[in-house]
């Protein structure tokens, strides 16, 4: 399997697509544990890459350099919490596709490793803490794992979206440590991490483009 | 809730569209980025920049303190966003006189992620010697053995009086961030929600109360509090705050204080003075003397209902900066 | 509503209480009578004074507005309701130096009547000479044609401040009087409500709307405006208040004027400058320079929202007034 | 049929708890065309009316006295519109019985005239204008009338309350033209006057008073 640079792009259409459709929801995860405002926050952000998406980066054929304006896009969009941590993600991936259009399944496995570790990095956060790391960690563990078993990029990365979820899940019962819902202490456990659940989501949105390509391909 | 506004997703552009064109004699937008606005007037030369930012909707916070005396510059998050790094370097490059920038702003992890970011940069790319101090003054938001988790709220005011009055005095950046900290160190906050204020893109309540209760230590972007309780009276409700903030802080007989008696958006200054007269009188119980007091509506939370107590404790240093005028759009001081 | 107070009846003089003890270097109490607040501040010998004043619940208006290049001293009513003579007679007789005493109000029959009263008391008991002018801005409040029975609004902010500083300029009482009259019959408001307050005895909505209204025209206490209308974008509004304004008054292109967007209560600052950003743009249209603004809560009903826009065609005599630095306790002009 | 100071203060206190009975009401009257307080200001008055009756004035024996301080400390307890006219009304009233501890029906007419002609003054009001001067001047207008011709003190003010309430009931149709509510125009009409009304409650708890008096003295 190959991802063209049209492939990231169409990819990067369904997150904005996706988060419009999400977008209360996360607002009001949000609203329950932090400031309510992180489908706003998402959806400004991805509706400034969309922008980008549309024009400047239109004809642009460089994966990597597409998927860094997708971060620093994000990220001068929306500064916050989220600013920072995705598009540190969406930078570090494209520092593992440097100048490359069509980027192959170990590349592929390379960006999202540097994604997540991006992001836990930025975040300075650990499993446990109640945030994105939740669903990020154990989902980069898994695929790296499941793909240098199997070499079978659509197979690891469906088991690493399995863990995902599971990461994303867990974070109901956590008590927060980092970020806006860290002081909120045992008040916090009950409720999913919004970051996670958005994370989760964006993951999850890739395994739903390259299942759908492979459709097509076939 | 009923908003007077254009289309939601414009607020924080059109807001400083309006500032700009209210107080071109004060402030300006520039040209690299349009949440970059720096002082229209004359500071002088070798001053250390303050740079102040955060979130939108917590006006006058944060723009409304670029002036004379105070900031030199503020970058503008969406609404209660921290700025991404961006408008924070251009802020920064436009403001350094050569003597350093030194970065204000109030604990949150967005803040601390973008400020820090902007700060890298400034540093790697401009080489620009940039210092911070954050704002942890508000008690309820940690224990006190974790004071470093503590969020900022109505006290970052104190911090950016105190800091500019410091760069105003001539202090190189060490030295104004030494104030800025001390201020912060000694300085405690904590607020009480009555009413909700909602974000213009949802248009919903950032947080549920019934028509008889209160909500104590809330944050100032709606984040829950310690604890929800009946609506008490302002004399409680000040007993509550003032009790917590000085269990927190050792405050002596004889010792002086500014006060900040803070409304979060749609509280009147009525109530805000029935508040006020009940923490002047507790501390006088305590001995405890107040040097300044400020009530109003210092950093609010767009509409929502309630106040915080602010108390920063004195020193003669402090109180220099404290009595030093302040010439900005929102805030004057002479 | 939910407020922040104790007992409903003691509203008045625990807010007094507390602006006493905020500001009592601005501020004192007579001991003839607590509603009685004069200027603690040195005012030049032979001043014509000035006495401002009406009911509670539009804070800054009207005791935030006593200082220096301000007024003298306030006579302060129950919520919403005229000072009765007594107050403004001994407010009279303490800022009087000689030169008499200017009394500035808004056209109201309860305060035309207590002021009137006090005003003869102040003649024939006192033999203080006492001027007075009232504020009639409010455009929507009675037609062209009855001018002199328009009510008065935010626009007082810009009588105290011409007369003010026309009384600080050494003006003697009639020229004081000219002045207030002019800077009155230069200015127009008009007002639009989005939500109602409550008065802290009833605590009931001075006024319904539903969740998509609002209403055109109405008045500083919930008095019912002009018409109920759908809530519409800030611009529309904005659109609308200059329109009535500009239809009422003739500013030719080139002229200057200064501009207040005025806060009712509840309405963040964010939404003040986004209705501000459109008069700009209004005005520049027309081609009227606008020489000053001013944007906030300047005189308020309690907690209601909504915000009104008021434009004064200034003449030279008039802009040096607004230059006049002022300095009270809530509201500073370097 | 006279009226000593006993009664005189009697009458007030009987006011202070009407008011009390009717606070709502009239704010609820003056919310439809004004700044919904008069209920609120009736009753700080006479709330302040009744601390003085219980105080200084438990002993006074001069009922001109006790007229002029309950107007007096009416006016400097609420100011607004209705201070100076009621106090108006009751210091003007005191004038007719000056000295005097024990009324006679002559006097008391006198008193009841110059009441209402004392706030009609002040006021500047007419007929018609939609202010308690609708209640008011009928209601003086009939007591003069009818009292000359029967001398019934009684008989008399039983009418001239008939004529006030008519007046306070034409109020209802008429478009406000003095005090805050004549900004209204003709949205004005379909309301009635909160200041009519409780000019007419003032009034009509005097005939209570010496309704109530005369059961007792037979
Ligand atoms: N230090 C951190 N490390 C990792 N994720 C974090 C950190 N701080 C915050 N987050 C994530 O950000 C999310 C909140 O995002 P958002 O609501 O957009 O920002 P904000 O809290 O600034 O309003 C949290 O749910 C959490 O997953
Ligand atoms: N000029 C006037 N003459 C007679 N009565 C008046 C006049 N102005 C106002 N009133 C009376 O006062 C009443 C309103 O009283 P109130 O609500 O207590 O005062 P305010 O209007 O100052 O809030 C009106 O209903 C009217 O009857
Ligand atoms: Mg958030
Ligand atoms: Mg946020
Ligand atoms: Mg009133
Ligand atoms: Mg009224």
């Amino acid at each position: 399997m190959e991802i063209t640079a049209r492939d990231f792009k169409d990819y990067f259409i369904l997150i904005v697509n996706m988060i419009e459709e999400q977008k209360d929801y996360l607002c009001e995860l949000d609203r329950r544990i932090g400031d309510g405002d992180h489908g706003v926050t998402m959806s400004i952000g991805w509706q400034a890459v969309h922008e980008r998406l549309l024009n400047e980066l239109a004809e642009e054929e460089d994966s990597a350099k597409i998927s860094l304006i997708v971060g620093k896009t994000f990220l001068n969009a929306v500064g916050s919490s989220v600013g920072p941590l995705y598009a540190t993600g969406f930078m570090r991936g494209a520092k593992t596709i440097k100048n490359k259009s069509t980027v192959h399944t170990d590349d592929l496995v390379a960006y999202w490793l540097a994604f997540a570790r991006g992001i836990k990095e930025r975040g300075r956060s650990e499993v446990g803490d109640k945030t994105m790391v939740d669903t990020l960690e154990p989902f980069a563990k898994m695929l790296e794992t499941k793909y240098k078993e199997s070499n079978d990029f659509i197979a690891a990365y469906s088991e690493a979206i399995a863990a995902a979820k599971e990461g994303m899940e867990s974070t109901k019962d956590l008590v927060s440590r980092k970020g806006r819902s860290s002081r909120l202490g045992e008040r916090s456990v009950g409720a999913l991490d919004p970051g996670a659940t958005s994370a989760y989501f964006i993951l999850a949105t890739f395994l739903d483009f390259v299942e759908a390509k492979k459709v097509k391909a076939s | 809730m009923k908003k007077l506004i254009n289309n939601p997703t414009n607020v924080v552009e059109e807001m400083i569209e309006g500032y700009m064109k209210a107080h071109s004699d004060y402030i300006r937008q520039l040209p690299e980025n349009n949440r970059s606005l720096v002082t229209a007037r004359q500071t002088r030369d070798n001053k250390v920049g303050i740079l102040i930012g955060g979130g939108s909707g917590h006006e006058p916070g944060f723009m409304g303190y670029v002036g004379d005396g105070m900031a030199d510059g503020v970058a503008v998050g969406n609404i209660f966003a921290s700025p991404s790094p961006d408008p924070i370097l251009e802020v920064t490059k436009a403001i350094d006189k050569g003597a350093g920038v030194v970065y204000l702003y109030g604990n949150y992890a967005g803040d601390v992620m973008n400020f820090g970011m902007a700060a890298e940069m400034a540093d790697l790319e401009e080489d620009i010697q940039v210092g911070s101090a954050l704002a942890t003054d508000d008690v309820a938001s940690a224990p006190k053995e974790e004071m470093e988790k503590r969020r900022g709220i109505a006290g970052e005011f104190f911090i950016y009086k105190a800091a500019g009055a410091a760069a105003d005095f001539g202090y190189n950046l060490e030295n104004v961030v030494r104030v800025a900290e001390k201020a912060n160190s000694n300085t405690r906050s904590m607020g009480v929600g009555l009413s909700p204020c909602s974000l213009p893109q949802t248009g919903k309540p950032s947080f549920e109360l019934r028509e008889n209760e209160m909500e104590v230590g809330l944050g100032h972007h709606g984040e829950p509090g310690i604890e929800k309780g009946p609506l008490e009276t302002a004399d409680h409700v000040a007993d509550r705050l003032v009790k917590d903030i000085l269990q927190d802080i050792q405050i002596n007989k004889g010792e002086q204080v500014a006060v900040l008696v803070n409304g979060l958006g749609s509280t009147p200054r009525m109530e805000l003075y029935i508040v006020y007269r009940r923490v002047e009188q507790l501390l006088k119980e305590q001995g405890i003397g107040i040097y300044r007091s400020y009530v109003g509506d210092y950093i609010t939370s767009l509409e929502m209902g309630g106040c915080s107590v602010t108390i920063m404790k004195l020193d003669a240093e402090l109180k220099k900066t404290m009595d030093h005028p302040v010439n900005c759009p929102m805030f004057v001081q002479k």
